[in-house]
């Protein structure tokens, strides 16, 4: 058993899916530029050469069709990874996800499952303005019939598309675009996959229940340090699994600390943190001493400049007062 | 109606009398689902294919157990030329547990497992991709079934058929587009959706091999399948059908048909593809009106024993509702 | 001044039309069978003989391309209303919605309004199965640079299109399927318009505030008349208005009864109930006696069988139960 | 280089001027845009239209003030031929106030409304149904501007495309497609994303009289834009270019170019636009090399002025963020 490595969360992304590809010849992968051109992102440079055309298939700009074909291709029997370049253009797709993928196994009277996974990037951070910085993660968790996953460290990225690919039902994995550069470790040896059902804490605290996923945890990490410094102890969840919610975590975790601030890039009305707030008033409401605080996206479609897009999105500071006046200081 | 000139089409006494019945099912199953929708046995939305059946019984003769359909909210015809069993058909017309899919589905969403038929998909378009994606499938694992997609004309019109014929032209899909030209989407009129009304001009813009089809022929229907579907398992790639065909009833239960002549409804029944199969075979003596009679008296025995079926049929468990959401059971659901 | 008169929500839909129609000959009606068929819930019946081909427009099967053109004409100086058949199928419509009518205004830096109405029919009840019976309404209302309403009553039905026209932002409007054949009263005279911006109280009450809208407020309504028996006044609150959400009116409401209930047809993870309550948390949570309950749809394609849609969808007994808890009887 | 038959476009002196310094400077600008990128000043994706310039210079010739433009997200090329001011484009690149959407939009999303220059739209295909509706909304009040809308040969394969030619040809809306096909999508080439790469053919599917022009010929590109534009003001309804060309530069700045020759670059690069216009003009007599060197300094200098102007323009107070998501001002916004 050797020791852990150090890799971005890009190669751990191209790891996964090659891993993906030798196991299992029922894999593929199907997208906008996923071979020649190695991925928008560059997640899957070097796949073309090793797998072929036939399992790393260019796509016409079609979402609509080629995720439909995804779909179509999981009930055929195949286990397809599609690409979706960025959640943005997944509105697209929706039809064929919601309609068809989400409901197919229910409305079949459980004779048909739809092995899929749906990889996208999400996120802001990059001045790509108001068409290109969607977080449209709570409308994916609003389905039912779908799992939604957001790996937020480079362990998850490695370890979840394995565990997705062996889920029968479809399953969304949200890539935040900023974590594409990050450096994380992956543990050494074969057991690289994560489950993709449980909440994980990344931090222990007492004091204030910090809950966040994907590109923000970072940002949280960050300002649980800071906080540290004021003598604040907070607890961080990494939600990893948007759909199901890891429910008894939260609720645990808001029971030891009586006190929770939610940090979720998406618009803030109607967004995850407010189904979160939600649950916690539900089933954690005698516990709390202060009111559940949530910090998200101002209510604008991103702006382009540098200095407009930091200020319409969860920042270090924005946490950190946040967290501050929950404890009334 | 001429003798089909290809020998594949074998119009022997016992095919005959196949295609007949039928097409005989389809019309006496439907006319008696319009019957107990009336009754409020059935419910939600009811598209009644009559007129049509010629399209679903002539392609399906083309087909093989392994080859895979996929259908749309019209779908009782092709689900019952693909063999569905009309007990489970009429059990999920009623929302019974023992319907093709246990009664969640209903009229628009029959599906079959076993028999690789895809449903019953009432986004219009929708099932284009899936087809693309089952043939696409079949491909990468070199098997060689047929991914047969039916759609109305009115579809041709969404993103989605465009992106996915030329996706299965491209990769060399082995897929049988079958366009149903009943020349209305709901009230509107094939020139009011389409610039182009020749669907084989379409095709040809994707360079899919095209062919126009009088669907109210069955024997025609089913020789142009033969072919097209030959032509894919010689690996020709996709092959493209457009059925010209009518319906004759309302485009759902709620329709008061505003938009199109009682006259042009009468001239197109005058075609039915029923009455002029069975007058072809009279003619030329290939049945008697004793069979025709038999036949008759063995379909209303057969829907009237799917209705028994569906009547006695018990309900899903209001505690099941979620079950097979997701393939191992979600807990909770409701709140 | 006449009195007032009782028509059917379908009617007070055709009627507003119509009024627009005649006021302003930038109005358009454009969609699928709005015209010779009269539109698929029969709102548009007779327009086309009175206003023509040019201003009742059937389009093809096309929900992308007819929905962007009417973005498009929006910004060519007219004023499109476009009619989607259902919720469901502008899911193919959601990239010209999100990506395009909604950034348009901010994205120029606000060169351009974008005055375009879209109107669809949304939720279950009539037996149509998983592709036919959504409710999404939180999608939408997550959205900014839209306005998201929903007319509970045949007033708003008759009164708030015209109020959408006039605002130079997108507005949606939610139809919910069931409402069109339920009677009701507009006002006699000219001034039928209704404001879009606020909630309405249906029923003043003291112990619990109900808040819910669209298709559900008859059921709320129903279950208040169950509750008043047992001696709990329940106050009726109809959002009205999705986006922006009328927080003060839900706010006054819980600082007074310290108790609420959100009753939303959408599916309970990600709902637009959730972002209610987290509101309530946020704004009203020392007010609070007990914790917000929600009713919402069970987390499944709505399914065919007449019982199992009823199931999956709230009811008035789910909400008399949830009303009991909050009041611990 | 032939003289153009049609007597409508002018080749005098003047106007070749003008169509080599529009061409010079778009390929200025984005020169420079790119140094700049390279500085960090110019963030986000950044498209590069050089050597596609003849496209846009020669569109823009056959249209007027009151017609309408819809671009993509490589449209720098586009909004400086329609006479946008480089200082405002160059301050929109920067992310600055006095850019063309207040810093907002960025390179991708570059707007004027008194030009009547709709964008700017980063969704491949999304501008078409925008066109289509500008096109009805002048329709609609008898009035006659063409609305141009140009995209590359990868959005054809958007369901967008499909839908949105049917309808204009369908209502015969005054629509100009051009289909700037530079024979790569990103990374993805011509052949692996159109089953039938003759965008022609794909027109001639709608009914919409198409033709195919070299997009690396400023004249020959005016030259049917004119004939398009006159057809439609005529009321031929829409027309269709395929305008064959070339990005020399990459894809956007992240893009390492791996899936083409560099062989195959260099060979298009002898079809600089620019450079051959240039030639025939001084081999023709018509230009001199001196009128170049001033066109050159000229451009140098208006590039230069905008980079200025850029630079010390200044930033959006972050207070004003959430102005104009709403014709009225939102109240709150981030909380
Ligand atoms: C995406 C979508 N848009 C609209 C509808 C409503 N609708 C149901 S059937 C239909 C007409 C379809 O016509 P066609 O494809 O010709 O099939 P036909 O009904 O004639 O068999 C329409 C508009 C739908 N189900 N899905
Ligand atoms: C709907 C959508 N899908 C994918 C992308 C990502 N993307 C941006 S440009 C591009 C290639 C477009 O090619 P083409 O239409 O030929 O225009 P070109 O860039 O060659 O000018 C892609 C795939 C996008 N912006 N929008
Ligand atoms: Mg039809
Ligand atoms: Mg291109």
């Amino acid at each position: 058993m050797t020791g852990s490595r150090r890799i971005t969360y890009r190669d751990a992304v191209r790891e996964a899916l090659q891993e993906a590809l030798r196991r299992d010849p029922r894999v593929f992968l199907m997208g906008e530029d996923v071979g020649r051109y190695g991925g928008s992102y560059g997640c899957s440079k070097g796949l073309l050469a090793e797998f072929g055309e036939a399992r790393i298939r260019d796509t016409p700009l079609s979402e609509s069709a080629f995720t439909g074909a995804g779909i179509g291709a999981a009930l055929g029997g195949m286990r397809p990874i599609v690409e979706i370049m960025t959640v943005n253009f997944s509105l697209l797709a929706l039809d064929q996800i919601v309609n068809s993928a989400a409901t197919l196994r229910h409305m079949s009277g459980g004779q048909f499952s739809v092995p899929l996974v749906i990889r996208m990037a999400t996120g802001a951070g990059r001045q790509l303005a108001a068409q290109h910085s969607h977080s449209l993660e709570n409308w994916y968790a609003h389905v039912p019939g779908i799992k939604v996953v957001a790996p937020a460290t480079v362990a998850d990225a490695r370890g979840m598309l394995w565990t997705a690919l062996e889920d029968p039902d479809p399953v969304i994995i949200f890539e935040h675009a900023m974590l594409y550069n990050e450096e994380g470790d992956v543990p050494g040896g074969d057991s690289l996959t994560v489950p993709i059902d449980g909440a994980a804490i990344r931090r222990d605290g007492t004091d204030v229940s910090l809950i966040t996923y994907g590109g923000s945890l970072k940002k949280v990490l960050a300002a649980a340090d800071e906080l540290a410094k004021e003598g604040i102890s907070g607890e961080v969840i990494d939600l990893r699994s948007l759909r199901p919610l890891d429910e008894r975590t939260i609720l645990n975790s808001v029971e030891k600390t009586h006190r929770a601030v939610i940090v979720d890039e998406g618009w803030r009305s109607g967004s995850l943190a407010g189904e979160i707030s939600a649950r916690i008033m539900e089933g954690a409401f005698f516990a709390l001493d202060w009111p559940v605080e949530r910090v998200c996206s101002a209510e604008v479609p991103i702006p382009y400049a540098r200095h407009l897009e930091i200020a319409a999105t969860p920042q270090v500071p924005g946490i950190v007062s946040a967290v501050r006046r929950a404890m009334r200081r | 109606m001429s003798a089909p000139p290809d020998p594949r089409v074998h119009l022997d006494r016992e095919h005959c009398l196949k295609l007949l019945r039928t097409m005989m099912l389809i019309r006496r199953f439907e006319e008696r689902c319009a019957e107990l929708y009336g009754e409020q046995k059935i419910r939600g939305f009811l598209h009644l294919y009559i007129g049509e059946e010629a399209n679903a019984v002539g392609v399906m003769q083309a087909l093989t157990p392994e080859d895979a359909i996929v259908a749309t909210y019209r779908e009782h015809g092709h689900a019952l030329a693909r063999g569905l069993p009309a007990t489970e058909v009429m059990a999920e017309m009623y929302g019974k547990a023992t319907g093709s899919s246990r009664g969640r589905g209903g009229s628009m969403h029959i599906f079959d497992a076993t028999r690789r038929f895809y449903g019953g998909n009432a986004i219009v378009g929708g099932g284009l991709p899936l087809a693309v994606g089952l043939a696409l499938a079949d491909k990468l694992r070199e098997k060689t079934p047929v991914t047969c997609c039916f759609f109305g004309e009115g579809a041709a019109a969404e993103g989605e058929f465009h992106e996915s014929l030329n996706l299965a032209a491209l990769w060399k899909l082995p897929v049988l587009f079958v366009c149903e030209n009943n020349r209305y989407a709901m009230g509107t009129a094939l020139e009011r959706s389409e610039s182009e009304p020749d669907f084989c001009r379409h095709a040809a813009s994707y360079r899919i091999p095209a062919e126009a089809v009088d669907g109210m022929d069955v024997v025609a229907v089913e020789f142009a399948a033969r072919r097209a579907a030959q032509a894919i398992r010689d690996g020709a790639g996709p092959q493209f059908l457009e059925n010209r065909t009518y319906r004759f009833r309302a485009h759902s239960m709620f329709d008061a048909e505003l938009y199109r002549d009682k006259a042009e409804v009468e001239a197109w029944k005058q075609r039915c593809p029923i009455k002029r199969f069975r007058s072809w075979l009279i003619e030329t003596g290939v049945v008697h009106d004793n069979d025709v009679a038999a036949l008759e008296r063995d379909v209303e025995a057969e829907v009237e024993a799917a209705v028994a079926f569906a009547e006695q049929a018990s309900w899903e468990p209001e505690a099941d509702l979620t079950r097979d959401v997701l393939t191992t059971l979600t807990p909770g659901g409701r709140r």
